[in-house]
């Protein structure tokens, strides 16, 4: 019987930072005019995101979220702002057009929508979770045996990803 | 001993017939395939050689059936196709009538090969030459050969085709080329309504061979109401009368009659023996051929006949009247034919068969001797054909001067020549028809006939005059030389034969030798005539006149007005051209110019024509092409569909402007549509 | 001890999807596009593991390994196109690259 | 029929496509060209097999009759046979073929391999849409036609090929598409009787549709076979195919593809929609003649020697479509012939063309005039070929010509006489056009200085020509083998119209016995009666051909007539006459 994270201290006093930290660096993502602020709110919502994970009992992922996005992502993402230098003001913010006032709804809409739906699972998360739930070596065992297959396809895909990134990016072959 | 039988002409000839087809058109291939190798000597061989063996063969033929004692040789070649269930055969028969015109066809025919061998002698076309006029010779005789309308129409086409042909032979010269097409197309607007002519007597009797159609013509009663076909609820005189004036319609475009006539004159600018033979001799007397072989049907249909006879004579009178003025020999020659074929169908028009097959042989003889001492005066002043400038010949070309004398006196109509005989049968029994129906017709067409008479004497006389009498006009330096032996040979034998024909016109008490020589064939064709004209008199209640006689008592009256007409023509020819009154054409012209120049250009008929079916057919044509067809078909309902079409397409191609974030847009906003639909 | 309901991780996760939404649809800019749907992803992700936290199964984490893999290689691609797109048109303003065919 | 024969029909369609697949496989064009002539060569021989063993005799709807099972489920069957039309517009697509490649020899210089195969696809396709007796089989024939041909405009035409290959090929399609809507609905017809549905000829024609429905499947269907034809308002795409397209291709299009409309109205429009067919045959007949003479004007107006040419096809096809309309035998005999003729003697003028365009690269008529005596030779040949087009007597183009007229003028069409009339003057317009264009391409002054130096006819041109203009001449002297062959098939047409409209029935009668019959004349002569009454019974007789004398019985081989025949007033030739010579 493995103690919980949320079980030693109170959930509440990690989560509703995280998830202010989270929100709010996504908000910075969206109205930001630098490329690089926008790339660097990002990084603080993944970070944030993993802190949520761990709450949620997801070692693993939180530490993939850590290396892969905040890490290598994020990271390329940078490095391409760089090639294509978008410096200052280079990408101006949200305009007040009909398109982007139609889009802001839409998401609002979408997110009222969510929240209604939501709004069922008033009930707290159990605090009772089996030996290993989460850890690299319970979902390892996952991954190795019953997900193999889809495992083994991941790695062809991202080998294939490698190759048209460099195909597709580089000048001439 | 089938080489024996094949000697007896009664059992030989039923075999042999074709080959008077064959043989010509074996030359003209050989001819037209090899003529350039074989070298002239060898081309007019084979070439005379052919003709001459079809003009053996027709020989005897002809002698089978006057005296061998068959009536209709037949011979059946091939069954050639089927219309419904009637059959259509490549069939030749030879009766009396057949006979005649066979022998004409080649004889002359064969006399104006011997004369081309040294007329054309020159000329570097001169194999192409005799190949076409053997299939010219083949042609005509399956024309006069066949022995049902089909056949017939074979050959119609066919010396149509030759003629094209030999009109257009220098073709170099765009204005003979045209000649030849002109020539083409107007007589295959006579050849559509000889189709339709073949289709109506098709419809109405169901056959087209000749013996069929005439039994089945026998014993018709015009009044008679038609059941079922295409004639239903005709009477038989009005489907027999539309029958024979759309056969008579080809007959106008092949014979050169009013209205179809035009094309004649130009035919001029073929070789001039081919003038004598084609446009004088043969192809246009087919129109006078067919009516007289379809004789049985024209006696019911009176006013076709009636129609003939005005068509003929106001014809004669027309083209002689365009022939006074004329200055080109050839031109002077063509109009008198068109007159002269004029008076044969006023022959056919008025129940005189065998004086206009009488005319027409005497006609072939003479016009063809006309014509080639035409040609031998070009010759002689190489290729000069203006009157004008010829003159006092008579001394230098002695033999065409004598053969052209005789030939003029036969067509004028003076005594005791063939042509006066077989003119004046025509006009006396013009005068004496009775045509219950019409009988205005009969007198209006012996005057017009008598007038025409006295413009042939007129212009023929002058031509003569200004050709061969007085002092030479033009040309005086040029020594005209008299031609060869091949071609005075041919103009002495048609002279001769012009003289000797006349034996078998002099009326004898029992009528002249050549009436009662086709009594036979036109037997039925008088019984029918007599039976509708019986029928007539007793319908309009009035009595029919007797019998004419065919004495020279009846006919001396005619005679006597005939030979005077012919004199007073002559007399006013002499005057004008020889005698005293020199200048008076030249004052008259000078007085009424107008007068003279609708003289001189043929009244304006081709222009006429030019304006008012040439010209507008190849606008309509244009403007259609254009109009209709490039615009409002093609651009306005086809074109346009396929622009429509585009228009459509412009609109639906705003939902699809590639930019992906509109897409993302609706997908999103209809996306949250959708949950609101789904969540209230 | 005051327990935070699942119903706020959704929540969270429903409100970073829509920022994420309206980063593609409303900047023109096709980095904060990418980012947006990155952002998106994730949003996926925390749905995803608050319901298998909720429901005690592991499979859950798995599909969020995979999601996580497949964001690899989607950023990988995109960035690639991106500077492909730049190097030909200039910008990478998703409006004006909207040419069907080059 | 032995059952050797039975696949014979399968060969020929599908060697030529053999003979393709083949080509795929070599390297160049040179060899490509080879193989796609002998395949032809080798398909024409085959097809004669089907003209030995073709009996003429027999009554039979169909022979080498084929009928497989394909696809079951949906009652698509493998189902061919031919009569004697298909059977004589099969070996004219034959024997058309190999001229036409071994013409393209000179023509075609690019994509030699490519062009072989679409021309051998083609003629699969040709002689496959004549043989099917399953709708779907031929709709599926009858489109793939259309890819090559496309082919063949699109690629190796002239310099407006594109837009011509498009305008035929859409052109055609949306025909087609019409079509294809009403061989789906007939196809749920014949479900109705409970039965399995099916697509075959033979169960459509066994429907009974009512006729107000027949009017929309037959305007469905003749809508598609009219623009193949093409008649009057649907002939704009001709002109511009025929002119974009290479000789080879023109020749196709003229002599074989546009007899595939005449041929689907004879085969499948008229005899699915009988009743239809009779109540619009006004329309048809209009339009033919509108056709005929509105195409003779329009050849009046052209200045480009194939648009003349193409014109002229649209003329000639109104005859045919003329001659099938009038529902007689006459006509329709006339218009299988007619289709025959058009294709030797278009397809040779189009080669003609060909071949003087290879020599001048000029299509116009006024960039030539007077070249008859550079090249009489050609001049020769051209007039051979123009006189047969024209239907001069002798030629081939004058029986078919004939028997459609005349089929026309006694047909049951309310004022038929009329019609042919109007028709008939297409012969002289006919004459006025091709003899017209005939002077101004041949005849007058050689004006311009680079037609002095053109090539008469070499040895080549010789050996693609020649058979036509033999088969001009054999065709025009003995249409009896063929017009043997068409007989019974068009016969059997014939009677199935007349047995679905009676007002149709039988060949009008000479109306001349009805009127003898009607008054016995008392005043004819006994002889003539006696004749009258040989005639009369012989009606029958005039059916078997080779007899033309009244009576045989009555005719001795010297071909003398019995005096009750000929009435001759023989007594005072006697007179006339001295006593006939001794024998």
């Amino acid at each position: 019987m493995m103690p919980v994270l949320a079980a030693t201290l109170s959930e509440a006093w990690i989560f509703y930072p995280l998830a202010v930290l989270t929100l709010g660096g996504a908000l910075a993502m969206l109205v930001s005019r630098n490329a690089v602020y926008a790339a660097m709110s990002l990084v603080l919502t993944f970070f944030g995101l993993a802190g949520l994970y761990v709450l949620l009992a997801a070692e693993l992922i939180a530490a993939l979220q850590i290396i892969v996005y905040a890490g290598a992502i994020m990271v390329l993402v940078l490095f391409v702002v760089m090639l294509l230098n978008l410096g200052e003001d280079d990408l101006e913010g949200p305009r007040l057009s009909f398109g982007s006032a139609l889009g802001s709804l839409a998401a609002l809409g979408l997110w009222c929508f969510l929240f209604v739906v939501f709004q069922g699972y008033t009930d707290g998360l159990p605090t009772d979770l089996p030996e290993g739930f989460g850890t690299v070596a319970g979902v390892g065992k996952l991954l190795y045996t019953q997900f193999l297959l889809p495992f083994e396809a991941t790695s062809v895909l991202l080998l294939s990803a490698m190759v048209g990134a460099v195909v597709v990016a580089k000048a001439k072959i | 001993m089938g080489w024996l039988n094949a000697m007896d002409p009664s059992t030989g000839l039923p075999q042999a017939l074709h080959w008077i087809i064959l043989m010509p058109l074996i030359g003209a291939v050989i001819n037209g395939l090899l003529g350039k190798r074989l070298g002239r000597a060898n081309v007019h061989l084979i070439a005379c050689g052919a003709v001459f063996a079809s003009f053996a063969i027709s020989a005897i033929a002809l002698w089978e059936v006057s005296y061998g004692g068959s009536t209709r040789i037949t011979e059946l070649w091939w069954h050639w196709f089927t219309i419904g269930n009637i059959p259509v055969e490549l069939a030749f028969s030879v009766d009396r009538l057949t006979a005649i015109m066979l022998c004409v066809i080649t004889g002359v025919g064969f006399l104006i090969h011997l004369f081309s061998t040294e007329y054309m002698s020159h000329d570097e076309g001169y194999w192409r030459y005799f190949s076409y006029l053997n299939f010219f010779i083949a042609m005509m005789a399956t024309l006069v050969l066949g022995s049902n309308l089909l056949v017939m129409f074979v050959g119609w086409e066919g010396v149509g085709l030759a003629s094209y042909l030999l009109i257009g032979f220098w073709y170099t010269d765009d204005e003979k080329a045209y000649a030849g097409r002109k020539a083409f197309i107007v007589n295959r607007i006579g050849d559509f309504g000889f189709l339709l002519g073949i289709f109506a007597a098709v419809g109405l009797f169901g056959t087209i061979d000749f013996a069929e159609l005439q039994v089945a013509a026998s014993g018709l009663v015009g009044s008679t109401v038609l059941e079922g076909g295409i004639f239903n609820g005709w009477t038989m005189t009005a489907a027999i009368t539309l029958v024979c004036l759309l056969l008579f319609i080809g007959a106008t475009g092949k014979s050169a009659q009013i209205p179809l006539y035009v094309w004649l004159p130009d035919a001029m600018a073929g070789p001039t023996p081919v003038s004598a033979l084609i446009h004088a001799a043969t192809m246009v007397t087919a129109g006078v051929y067919m009516i007289a072989r379809l004789s049985f049907l024209y006696a019911y249909a009176p006013g076709a006949m009636a129609v003939v006879a005005l068509i003929g004579a106001a014809t004669a009178v027309f083209a002689a009247l365009i022939a006074y003025t004329q200055n080109d020999i050839k031109k002077v020659l063509a109009y008198s034919t068109v007159s002269q074929l004029g008076f044969m169908f006023i022959g056919v028009g008025v129940g005189a068969w065998w004086a206009a097959i009488f005319h027409l042989v005497t006609h072939a003889f003479f016009k063809a001797c006309l014509f080639l001492g035409a040609g031998s005066v070009m010759h002689g002043m190489n290729d000069e054909t203006d009157i004008r400038k010829f003159g006092g010949l008579r001394k230098e070309m002695w033999h065409t001067w004598a053969t052209f004398l005789i030939a003029t006196i036969a067509i004028t109509g003076v005594l005791p020549l063939s042509g006066f005989f077989s003119k004046d049968a025509i006009l006396h029994a013009a005068h004496v028809n009775p045509n219950v129906w019409y009988s205005w017709v009969p007198n209006t067409v012996y005057f017009l006939g008598l007038f025409a008479a006295l413009s042939t004497s007129f212009y023929m006389w002058r031509m003569f005059n200004l050709t061969f009498n007085g002092e030479r006009r033009g040309m005086k330096e040029h020594k005209a030389h008299e031609s060869g032996p091949a071609m005075t040979g041919p103009l002495w034998v048609l002279s001769g034969l012009t003289v000797g024909a006349a034996a078998w016109g002099f009326p004898f008490a029992s009528g002249a030798r050549f009436e009662r020589f086709l009594s036979g064939i036109f037997e039925p064709a008088n019984a029918n005539l007599q039976r509708v004209l019986q029928a007539g008199a007793t319908e309009l209640g009035t009595s029919l006149p007797p019998a004419p006689g065919h004495d020279l008592a009846a006919m001396l009256p005619g005679y006597i007005i005939a030979l005077v007409v012919a004199l007073i023509g002559f007399g006013i020819a002499w005057y004008l051209y020889l005698g005293p009154g020199k200048e008076i054409p030249a004052a008259l012209v000078a007085r009424m110019p107008k007068v003279y120049a609708a003289f001189n250009n043929k009244f304006y008929v081709d222009e006429l024509y030019d304006a008012v079916i040439v010209r507008p057919l190849k606008v309509s044509a244009r403007v259609l092409w254009q109009v209709v067809d490039s615009f409002a078909i093609d651009k306005l309902v086809v074109n346009g569909t396929a622009v429509l079409t585009g228009w459509i397409a412009q609109l639906f191609r705003y939902f699809q402007d590639g930019n992906a974030q509109r897409y993302a847009m609706v997908m999103a906003v209809s996306a949250v549509a959708i949950l609101w639909v789904f969540l209230f | 001890m005051a327990n935070v309901p699942l119903a706020h991780y959704l929540a969270l996760a429903a409100a970073m999807f829509s920022v994420g939404l309206a980063a593609v649809l409303v900047r023109r800019n096709a980095l904060v596009v990418f980012m947006g749907v990155e952002l998106m992803l994730n949003a996926a992700n925390l749905t995803i593991l608050a319901f298998s936290r909720t429901l005690g199964v592991q499979e859950g984490h798995v599909i969020a390994f995979f999601v996580i893999a497949v964001a690899a290689a989607e950023a990988a691609i995109g960035l690639a196109v991106m500077i492909a797109v730049f190097r030909s048109r200039k910008t990478i303003n998703v409006d004006e690259v909207d040419a069907l065919k080059y | 029929m032995g059952a050797a024969f039975n696949n014979l029909l399968s060969v020929v369609t599908f060697l030529p496509l053999v003979g393709a697949l083949v080509m795929l496989f070599i390297p160049d064009g040179k060899m490509g060209r080879g193989i796609a002539l002998w395949t032809s060569l080798l398909t024409f021989v085959v097809s004669l097999g089907l003209l030995a063993g073709f009996d003429t005799a027999s009554t039979a709807a169909f022979q080498f009759e084929v009928n497989v099972p394909w696809a079951e489920s949906i009652g698509i069957g493998y189902h061919i046979g031919i009569d004697g039309v298909s059977l004589l517009l099969i070996l004219l697509t034959t024997f058309m073929m190999p001229i036409v490649i071994y013409a393209a020899g000179s023509g075609i210089t690019t994509r030699i391999k490519e062009f072989a195969i679409a021309i051998l696809v083609l003629e699969t396709a040709m002689v496959g849409a004549f043989i099917a007796l399953d709708l779907v089989l031929f709709y599926v024939f009858w489109e793939l036609m259309l890819i090559p041909m496309f082919l063949i405009i699109g690629v190796w035409g002239s310099e407006n090929r594109i837009y011509a290959a498009v305008k035929f090929f859409i052109y055609t399609m949306v025909g087609s598409f019409l079509m294809l809507l009403a061989i789906l609905y007939l196809f749920w017809m014949t479900g109705e009787g409970g039965g399995d549905r099916s697509f075959d000829y033979l169960a459509f024609r066994a429907l009974e549709i009512a006729p107000s429905v027949q009017v929309w499947l037959f305007l469905a269907f003749a809508f598609a076979f009219a623009v193949k034809v093409p008649m009057f308002p649907l002939h704009t795409w001709l002109p511009d195919a025929h002119v974009q397209a290479p000789a080879a291709g023109s020749v196709v299009l003229a002599a074989v593809m546009l007899k595939m409309g005449t041929y689907g109205f004879y085969r499948f429009a008229f005899p699915l929609f009988p009743a239809a067919a009779f109540e619009l045959r006004w329309l048809l007949i209009a339009l033919s003649v509108i056709g005929i003479i509105y195409g003779s004007l329009m050849c009046m107006a052209q200045r480009d020697m194939k648009k003349l040419v193409a014109y002229s096809s649209v003329a000639h096809l109104g005859f045919v479509m003329l001659g099938l309309t009038a529902f007689t035998t006459a006509g329709a005999k006339g218009a299988v012939y007619q289709m025959l003729n058009h294709g030797v003697s278009t397809g040779a003028l189009f080669l003609l063309i060909g071949m003087l365009y290879e020599r001048r690269h000029t299509r116009l008529i006024g960039d030539y005039g007077g070249i008859a005596k550079v090249i009489p030779a050609f001049a020769v040949i051209w007039m051979i070929v123009t006189l047969s087009s024209i239907g001069l007597p002798g030629t081939n183009g004058f029986v078919g010509e004939f028997l459609i007229l005349s089929g026309t003028f006694f047909s049951k069409v309310p004022n038929s006489m009329v019609w042919g009339t109007l028709a008939t003057s297409g012969v002289v317009l006919g004459a006025v056009y091709m003899l017209w264009m005939y002077q101004r391409l041949w005849h007058g002054k050689v004006l311009k200085p680079e037609n002095q130096k053109i090539q008469d006819l070499s040895l080549r041109e010789w050996m693609i020509l020649s058979p036509l203009v033999v088969l001009i001449f054999v065709m025009g002297l003995f249409p009896g083998p063929f017009l043997e062959i068409a007989g019974p098939s068009v016969d059997r047409f014939i009677s199935q119209m007349e047995q679905h409209n009676s007002e149709l029935a039988g060949d009008p009668p000479p109306s001349i016995y009805a009127g003898k019959a009607k008054t016995a004349d008392a005043g004819a002569p006994a002889g003539d009666m006696a004749a009258a009454a040989a005639v009369a019974p012989g009606r029958g007789r005039l059916l078997d051909p080779g007899v033309i004398h009244l009576d045989p019985a009555a005719i001795p081989s010297n071909g003398r007539l019995p005096r009750a025949v000929l009435p001759q007033g023989d007594g005072d030739l006697q007179r006339a006459l001295p006593p006939p010579a001794q024998k």
